[in-house]
């Protein structure tokens, strides 16, 4: 019913081994495992407060989770701080835009590709070089020089992923970057995240536009209450009723 | 671009405010002087302010000071320096460099007078203070610091020797002291006045500066059961340490007494018959005894005080009359406005004043023997100097017998 | 029975310190304002106590509730008109105009009283009497019970009356309270002037003890923040706590250390209890 | 700040390094007190301006500098070259040891910690018999303001270039990051606990300095003044005033308000500190964000400016 | 015909420069549950937000015959627009009867001890915890309070934001007959809910929102089988 191992094939990234995470008492994530390829998009679904950005915030280090096992490339790293885990290779996005908003959208690229993985670049022009080339990649090539707060917001989304990607990530964790987006523009995101396939990254796509998921993940993973109750091919876990019924309720005659 | 524009307007406002040359007529000689008119010393610094300006109106009126064949009007250039030590050194160098001021008064109180002298020394500048009395101000070396209070350590010489006299003479002793430049002074002196008149420190308490609870000091004292209290701090301080002496129940067997407060009017005013009975000290009295060129006595000098400004002068503001005085009486006997002229006359000087005979030692500073002084029904009355002035009412009664 | 004379002197005063720092850790909980012109509010009071006694010839006892009117007045107006323009700001804004207000007051304070300091010296000001050996000093007994029983109406008007209700409310959650029909300008003008009115019953009784000049203000903000942080914003009790607890340890300081040690210790517990427990301080929500 | 703006301000600095040969005693003791007020404002710039941690402690280590050089010279009879140095090092090795414990409170309570720092290490001071307790310590007398002049001179420099390197650094990268959000600086790989300790360890080193040069200029040093939490203050307003976490808005924001002070002080005297605080009220009220938003809006600055930052922080 | 006491036309809002609501309308009329559903980040708090004031909108909004956007949040509870917000926002340091209190909070008329009955009545279990912290409370109890709370403000139009997030099952239907109950009082309410057949079970008409717009709206009967609102959720398959 629930498949834990990745495809076989390419190397696996991250896996969780049964992690937990309790906030007083309250279970907030609860048992989950789970495991993410090279190259391959994990979707995450589940209705709110459901345990999916607290499942983030454990991956990327700002949580230690209560049990369970989190391990990067075969290394534990339950207690690794996060600065530590972005220096492993583990670039996240958060759920509010925080772009840094006196800087230009290159300066903001710059501070990914200067820190990140391996410690990031060490000289400025170096990595101002790699923050230019990852906002062509992600389309704002025409906008580097423009301050971060001028950016409207299908444009700050993609100056997101282009400070995470200038982190030289092997790990990306995307928590809700469609939120606020019409669907012109998420249809645009998704090409994008689309785009990133095959840079050896492996992606954790954290998501309510459950449409947008569909098209984009290899395998989908649905998180209610805190806990895992499907996870495999998007069509398959869309089309389960327990899912359905922990999106919209039970029904009621 | 715009920031160099404001740079430039930064340092055209300076250069107008700071640049400006004090308009000068030829025959005034300008005494400049940083008080403290604002801020937690205000209180004293006033007496400085306005002792200088009625002693230059005083001498201005008596045709002024006569510097070889030509005689020069006085004129005062006072600045508020907020109770601020660094700020008053600042407006030093203003005075001389900008305001052009010929010669330096002083400053309230011992730790400005110890930074602001130094400019005074640096520019060589003569200054004449009243202000401050500790001993620090004198052991530099200083050439161009002269002072009109007398050294800090021998504040209480004459209470001691006095206390020797008493009948009984106290034997233990509780001494109290802040712990500013000052007031450590008076203590290291006291300590060594104590041992030498064979009186036992029995208890011996530094305090902090400003503080207003000595509900710990007084248990202490209390307990200690000590015939004589001596305590030296800012008036403020006496005050409440009065008060909670009366809160406390805490009474020597023989006599507590103050360095300062008790000459003070605001001091009795404040306590009203709690006041009674302190000892105090002042190195002046409006005595009509003391002789003074422009004022006639200090009793007529204490008169005009009081009738110009609304309060009683006490001895900063005789000791600030006093210092404007020395210059006068130097520049005539220099016939030079040259500072260094100046200088030299100073250091030889003798000449009776309505604070004092004007004397100036070695190292720059007077030495005067401190009136012991008491409370007695809301009067101020002295007590001893070498002998005893007056009765003193002695050994004082406890709180709930007066 | 010097020690515990000296006990005896610490909690009285620390009651009396209690008090200082109640309106200030009530404007702290409710506003988030640090306000470094509490002293001179203090002060101000202390000002107003000192007329209504020597020139109204009002006791000064009776003049407190008097003076505790006209500082509420100011300080609702204070707030009304000034603070509330800058308190959504960052709390370094509001640590800035505070310092600035608290210059302004000092210095027209010195205008209008002059520097003299003033004491308020009614008669019975020196009295005590014995107990168990010790020494009572009536007025600072009295200063204690006043400040006891000032906490516990702060107290019962924050748990027991509506006003107080919406005060709480508004502390833990400033955008439900709205939700839920508190006018926040008007409350926190209300809440400021509370504070303002305990900082001016603080001063009445301080100026009964020691002397007023405009410049006692700053350290007592500073002993007012120091005791707001150890007794924490939540309780009006905590807070009196607080200041015996810091009065009994600046005693014992002065007795066993020296009395120029008492900052130290003071401004050293204040250190201590932040990096060691920096959730138990401040806000209640 | 670009190219051409760097090199009108070292063509101005180098002006101003002129004005010993030019300008009165008064001028050069105005300038010597405006130098080093601009470089406390500007080393208490590399925290708070760049991090936005609010300090009130960099008084401290403006007073271990000044008692440093005044214990060297004073009790030792160290030239002042080592005094200096002395200080220095002590004011880092604090800054080393309060700095990471304090630096992992944040917000106000950083704020306030620093305030009880500075409490206490005044009160230590004027306990210390060998800084001459509260009395302090006279330090010998020297007649050579134009080497203080050009000394806090050399120092502002000093400090306004490293300001100037921060700006254009990673490491200046990494703080500004965690001014606009600890944690997702700290998920961009940035080291937040080592960057702000090796700020307020930057800043420490330029208050030393500045604080030893202060000490042997005026000879005269006391806890009072040494550990003085509204010299502070004044840091920070010339900062929020000039533009935090600019190169130059630290130092025109505390030039002007030297000026206003200076002016205040020697002209209107005693209203001087009255319409200090008045000036401080009115700048928090009408420009929140200094002097460095103004410029930066000047082209639709006119009274709405001020209306919108009343409307913006106002309940 | 009923009088309309909502109505919304044309609504836009959204936080600084990112717009979430566009041209929306919506009626709430007297003595209905009208139901507001949609996935997460559809909008629906920001619509409830500006319903009650705190955020800028543009539009109009007319509420009981009044214009609505002038108004503050506290003007709006006032005139008996009541909300219980998302998350509750209880006053975790009050009881649950000082939480109620400050519901009745601008009421004069002396009923207040009436409605403490009426309310006790409909949440029995407030008033046996009627003396306990609201902060230590379990979700289920915190939502009761923040309901009690509500109707002790004698609203004209109850909102409610998210009633069932976070609860079991059990207690979500606890409260929908409850809601049902107070309904049978004659009360309007206006429930915003992410579970929709929840939302469907208590309600007359619903609308279904998704990114910031109404996409369908019609009575229950219509709208319980339509597939835009599994869409809304689920989105469509391709």
């Amino acid at each position: 019913m629930t498949q834990t191992a990745a495809k076989p094939g390419p190397k696996t990234v991250i896996e969780a081994r049964g992690i937990t995470k309790r906030f007083q008492g309250l279970v907030s994530v609860n048992a989950v495992s789970f495991s993410i390829a090279e190259d391959e998009i994990l979707g995450v679904i589940g209705p709110n407060g459901a345990g999916k950005t607290t499942m983030v915030n454990m991956l990327s280090g700002t949580y230690t989770p209560n049990e369970g096992e989190i391990l990067f490339e075969g290394t534990r790293i339950n207690e690794v701080p996060t600065f530590r885990r972005a220096h492993m290779g583990i670039a996240r996005t958060f759920q509010v835009m925080k772009p840094f908003p006196g800087m230009t959208a290159l300066e903001n690229v710059t501070v990914g590709a200067l820190f990140g993985r391996d410690g990031g670049e060490k000289s400025m022009p170096a990595a101002r070089e790699r923050a230019r080339e990852w906002l062509e990649f992600t389309g704002l090539g025409h906008r580097i020089d423009n301050p971060a707060d001028s950016l409207g917001g299908p444009d700050r989304k993609r100056l997101e992923f282009a400070k995470a990607l200038a982190m030289g990530p092997r790990l990306l964790l995307l928590d809700e970057v469609m939120a606020g987006l019409n669907p012109v523009e998420v249809d645009e995101v998704v090409d994008l995240i689309k785009k990133m396939r095959g840079k050896g990254i492996a992606m954790l796509v954290i998501e309510h536009v459950v449409k947008a998921i569909r098209s984009l993940s290899d395998r989908v993973m649905v998180l209610h209450h805190g806990e895992k109750i499907a996870d495999g091919d998007p069509t398959a876990v869309l089309a389960d009723p327990r899912v359905i019924e922990a999106y919209l309720g039970k029904r009621r005659t | 671009m715009k920031k160099q524009i404001g740079l430039a307007g930064i340092a055209a406002l300076v250069a107008a405010s700071l640049l400006a040359p004090a308009a000068q007529a030829e025959d005034v000689i300008t005494l400049g002087a940083s008080v403290q008119l604002t801020g937690t010393n205000a209180n004293t610094g006033r007496y400085y302010k306005d002792a200088y300006q009625l002693a230059i109106d005083k001498i201005n009126a008596a045709g002024g000071v006569k510097v070889g064949d030509k005689t020069y009007q006085l004129k005062l250039d006072v600045l508020d320096n907020q109770s601020d030590v660094n700020l008053s050194v600042r407006q030093y160098v203003q005075l001389i460099s900008a305001d052009k001021v010929n010669f330096l008064l002083g400053p309230f109180a011992s730790n400005f007078a110890l930074s602001d002298s130094s400019v005074a020394e640096k520019y060589q500048i003569p200054m004449v203070q009243g202000g401050g009395a500790a001993t620090q101000i004198y052991t530099r070396g200083y050439k161009y610091v002269f002072g009109t209070l007398p050294p800090a350590d021998d504040y209480y010489a004459s209470t001691i020797e006095m206390m020797g006299k008493m009948n009984p003479a106290p034997k233990s002793v509780a001494l109290v002291a802040a712990d500013d430049s000052f007031d450590v002074s008076v203590a290291k002196g006291t300590r060594k006045h104590l041992a030498d008149a064979g009186m036992k420190l029995a208890v011996d308490e530094t305090f902090r500066e400003g503080s207003a609870d000595f509900s710990t000091i007084l248990t202490q004292v209390k307990a200690a059961n000590v015939d004589a209290i001596l305590w030296t701090g800012h008036e403020t301080e006496a005050l409440n340490f009065i008060r909670q002496m009366k809160g406390l129940n805490v009474n020597p067997n023989g006599l507590y007494a103050f360095t300062v407060g008790v000459p003070t009017a605001d001091f009795r005013k404040a306590l009203g018959p709690d006041a009674n009975y302190a000892y105090g000290m002042t190195s002046w009295l409006p005595n009509p005894s003391l002789k003074d060129k422009w004022f006639g006595d200090a009793a007529q000098f204490a008169a005009e005080y009081k009738a110009k400004f609304n309060y009683s002068p006490d001895y900063h503001a005789a000791s600030g009359a006093a210092d404007v005085e020395t210059f006068a009486m130097a520049l005539e006997k220099a016939g030079s406005l040259d500072p260094k002229k100046v200088r030299d006359a100073i250091a030889g000087i003798s000449f009776d004043s309505l604070y004092a005979n004007i004397k100036y030692g070695a190292d720059g500073q007077i030495v005067l023997p401190q009136v012991v002084v008491q409370i007695q029904n809301d009067k101020l009355v002295p007590i001893y100097t070498t002998d005893f002035i007056n009765k003193a009412q002695y050994p004082t009664p406890a709180w709930d017998k007066r | 029975m010097v020690l515990a004379q000296i006990l005896l002197n610490g909690i009285l005063l620390g009651g009396l310190y209690g008090l200082m720092a109640l309106g200030m850790a009530l404007v702290w909980g409710v506003l988030n304002i640090v306000n470094l012109s509490h002293g001179a509010l203090i002060m101000l009071g202390g000002y107003v106590v000192y007329y209504l006694f020597t020139i109204g010839g009002i006791d000064p006892f009776v003049a407190l509730p008097i003076a505790m009117l006209v500082m509420f007045a100011v300080g609702f107006l204070l707030q009304y008109y000034l603070l509330n323009l800058v308190v959504r700001s960052k709390m370094l804004n509001t640590l800035l105009i505070t310092f600035g207000l608290d210059v302004v007051l000092t210095y027209l304070a010195q205008l209008t009283f002059s520097a003299d300091f003033r004491t308020i010296n009614p008669p019975y000001a020196g009295a005590n009497f014995a107990l168990f050996g010790l020494t009572v000093p009536s007025v600072r007994l009295a200063a204690f019970v006043v400040a006891i029983v000032l906490a516990a109406a702060l107290w019962f008007l924050l748990h027991r009356m509506a006003l107080g209700r919406a005060i709480r409310a508004t502390a833990q959650n400033l955008v439900a309270a709205r939700l839920y029909g508190v006018n926040p300008s008007v409350l926190y003008a209300v809440t400021f002037g509370i504070g303002t009115a305990l900082a001016g019953a603080a001063g009445g009784l301080y100026g009964m003890i020691a002397n007023l000049t405009p410049y006692i203000g700053a350290s007592l903000t500073a002993k007012s923040f120091v005791i707001a942080i150890i007794g924490g914003l939540s309780n009006p009790f905590y807070v009196i706590f607080g200041g015996i607890f810091v009065g009994i340890a600046e005693s014992l300081t002065a007795l066993y250390i020296g009395p120029t040690y008492s900052d130290v210790i003071s401004f050293g517990l204040l250190v201590v209890v932040l990096v060691l427990r920096p959730n138990r301080t401040l806000r209640t929500s | 700040m670009n190219r051409p703006l760097l090199i009108v301000s070292l063509l101005v600095a180098a002006g101003l390094a002129t004005l010993p040969w030019l300008g009165s005693d008064t001028m050069i003791q105005f300038g010597i007190n405006a130098l080093l007020l601009a470089t406390l404002a500007q080393s208490w710039n590399i925290l708070g301006g760049f991090t936005g941690y609010v300090s009130f402690g960099n008084s401290v280590f403006y007073g271990l500098g000044t008692y440093g050089t005044a214990i060297a010279m004073t009790n030792y009879n160290l030239p002042f070259g080592v005094g200096l140095a002395i200080g220095a090092v002590v004011a880092m090795i604090a800054a080393l040891l309060v700095g990471l414990p304090i630096l992992r409170l944040r917000g106000p309570y950083f704020a306030i910690a620093t305030l009880g720092l500075n409490g206490a290490m005044m009160a230590i001071f004027s306990n210390l018999p060998i800084a001459g307790s509260n009395i302090g310590l006279v330090l010998p007398l020297t007649r050579n303001d134009a080497m203080f002049y050009e000394l806090a001179l050399g120092l502002l420099v000093a400090c306004s270039l490293t300001v100037l390197w921060i700006s254009r650094a990673r490491f200046g990268m990494g703080l500004i990051a965690v001014r606009e959000d600890e944690d997702a600086a700290g998920s961009m790989g940035v080291n937040a606990t080592r960057y702000k300790v090796a700020a307020l360890v930057m800043a420490s080193f330029f208050t030393a300095i500045a604080g030893g040069i202060h000490a042997y200029w005026s000879t005269f040093v006391d806890p009072a003044s040494a550990f003085d939490s509204t010299l502070n203050v004044r840091m920070v307003i010339s900062v929020v005033f000039g533009g935090p976490g600019t190169v130059l808005g630290p130092v025109i924001g505390s030039f002007i308000l030297s000026t206003v002070y200076e002016v205040l002080a020697s002209q209107i005297s005693t209203a001087a500190a009255l319409l200090f605080g008045v000036v401080i009220v009115l700048a928090v009220i009408f420009m929140p964000k200094g002097l460095a938003d103004i410029l930066r809006s000047r082209r639709n600055l006119t009274w709405r400016y001020f209306i919108r930052n009343i409307r913006e922080n106002r309940l | 015909m009923t009088k309309d006491i909502l109505t919304i036309k044309g609504l836009n809002a959204g936080y600084g420069a990112v717009p979430v609501l566009f041209d929306l309308d919506l009626t709430v009329r007297e003595g209905e549950i009208v139901s507001m559903v949609g996935s997460n980040g559809a909008g629906k708090t920001t619509l409830l937000r500006a319903i009650s004031r705190i955020i800028p909108a543009t539009g109009t909004m007319t509420f009981d015959g009044e214009d609505l956007l002038p108004l503050k949040p506290e003007g709006a509870f006032s005139r008996g627009l009541v909300q219980v917000p998302e998350g509750r926002q209880l006053f975790g340091h009050m009881t649950v009867e000082e939480n109620m209190m400050m519901g009745a909070n601008r009421r004069r008329d002396g009923g207040v001890a009436e409605s403490f009955e009426r309310v006790y009545a409909l949440f029995p279990k407030m008033k046996e915890r009627r003396r306990q912290l609201a902060g230590n409370m379990s979700g289920g109890e915190q939502q009761m309070c923040a309901m009690a709370r509500a109707l002790m403000a004698n609203p004209k139009l109850l909102v409610i934001d998210e009633m069932s997030l976070g609860l079991a099952p059990v207690i979500v239907d606890d409260l929908l007959a409850i809601l049902t109950d107070i309904r049978a009082q004659g009360l309007t309410v206006l429930l915003v809910e992410q579970d929709v057949f929840a939302a469907f079970s208590v309600a007359d008409r619903a609308y279904v929102m998704e990114t910031g717009r109404i996409v369908r709206e019609g009575p229950i009967s219509e709208l319980a089988n339509d597939p835009a609102v599994r869409d809304a959720y689920l989105g469509a398959e391709h």
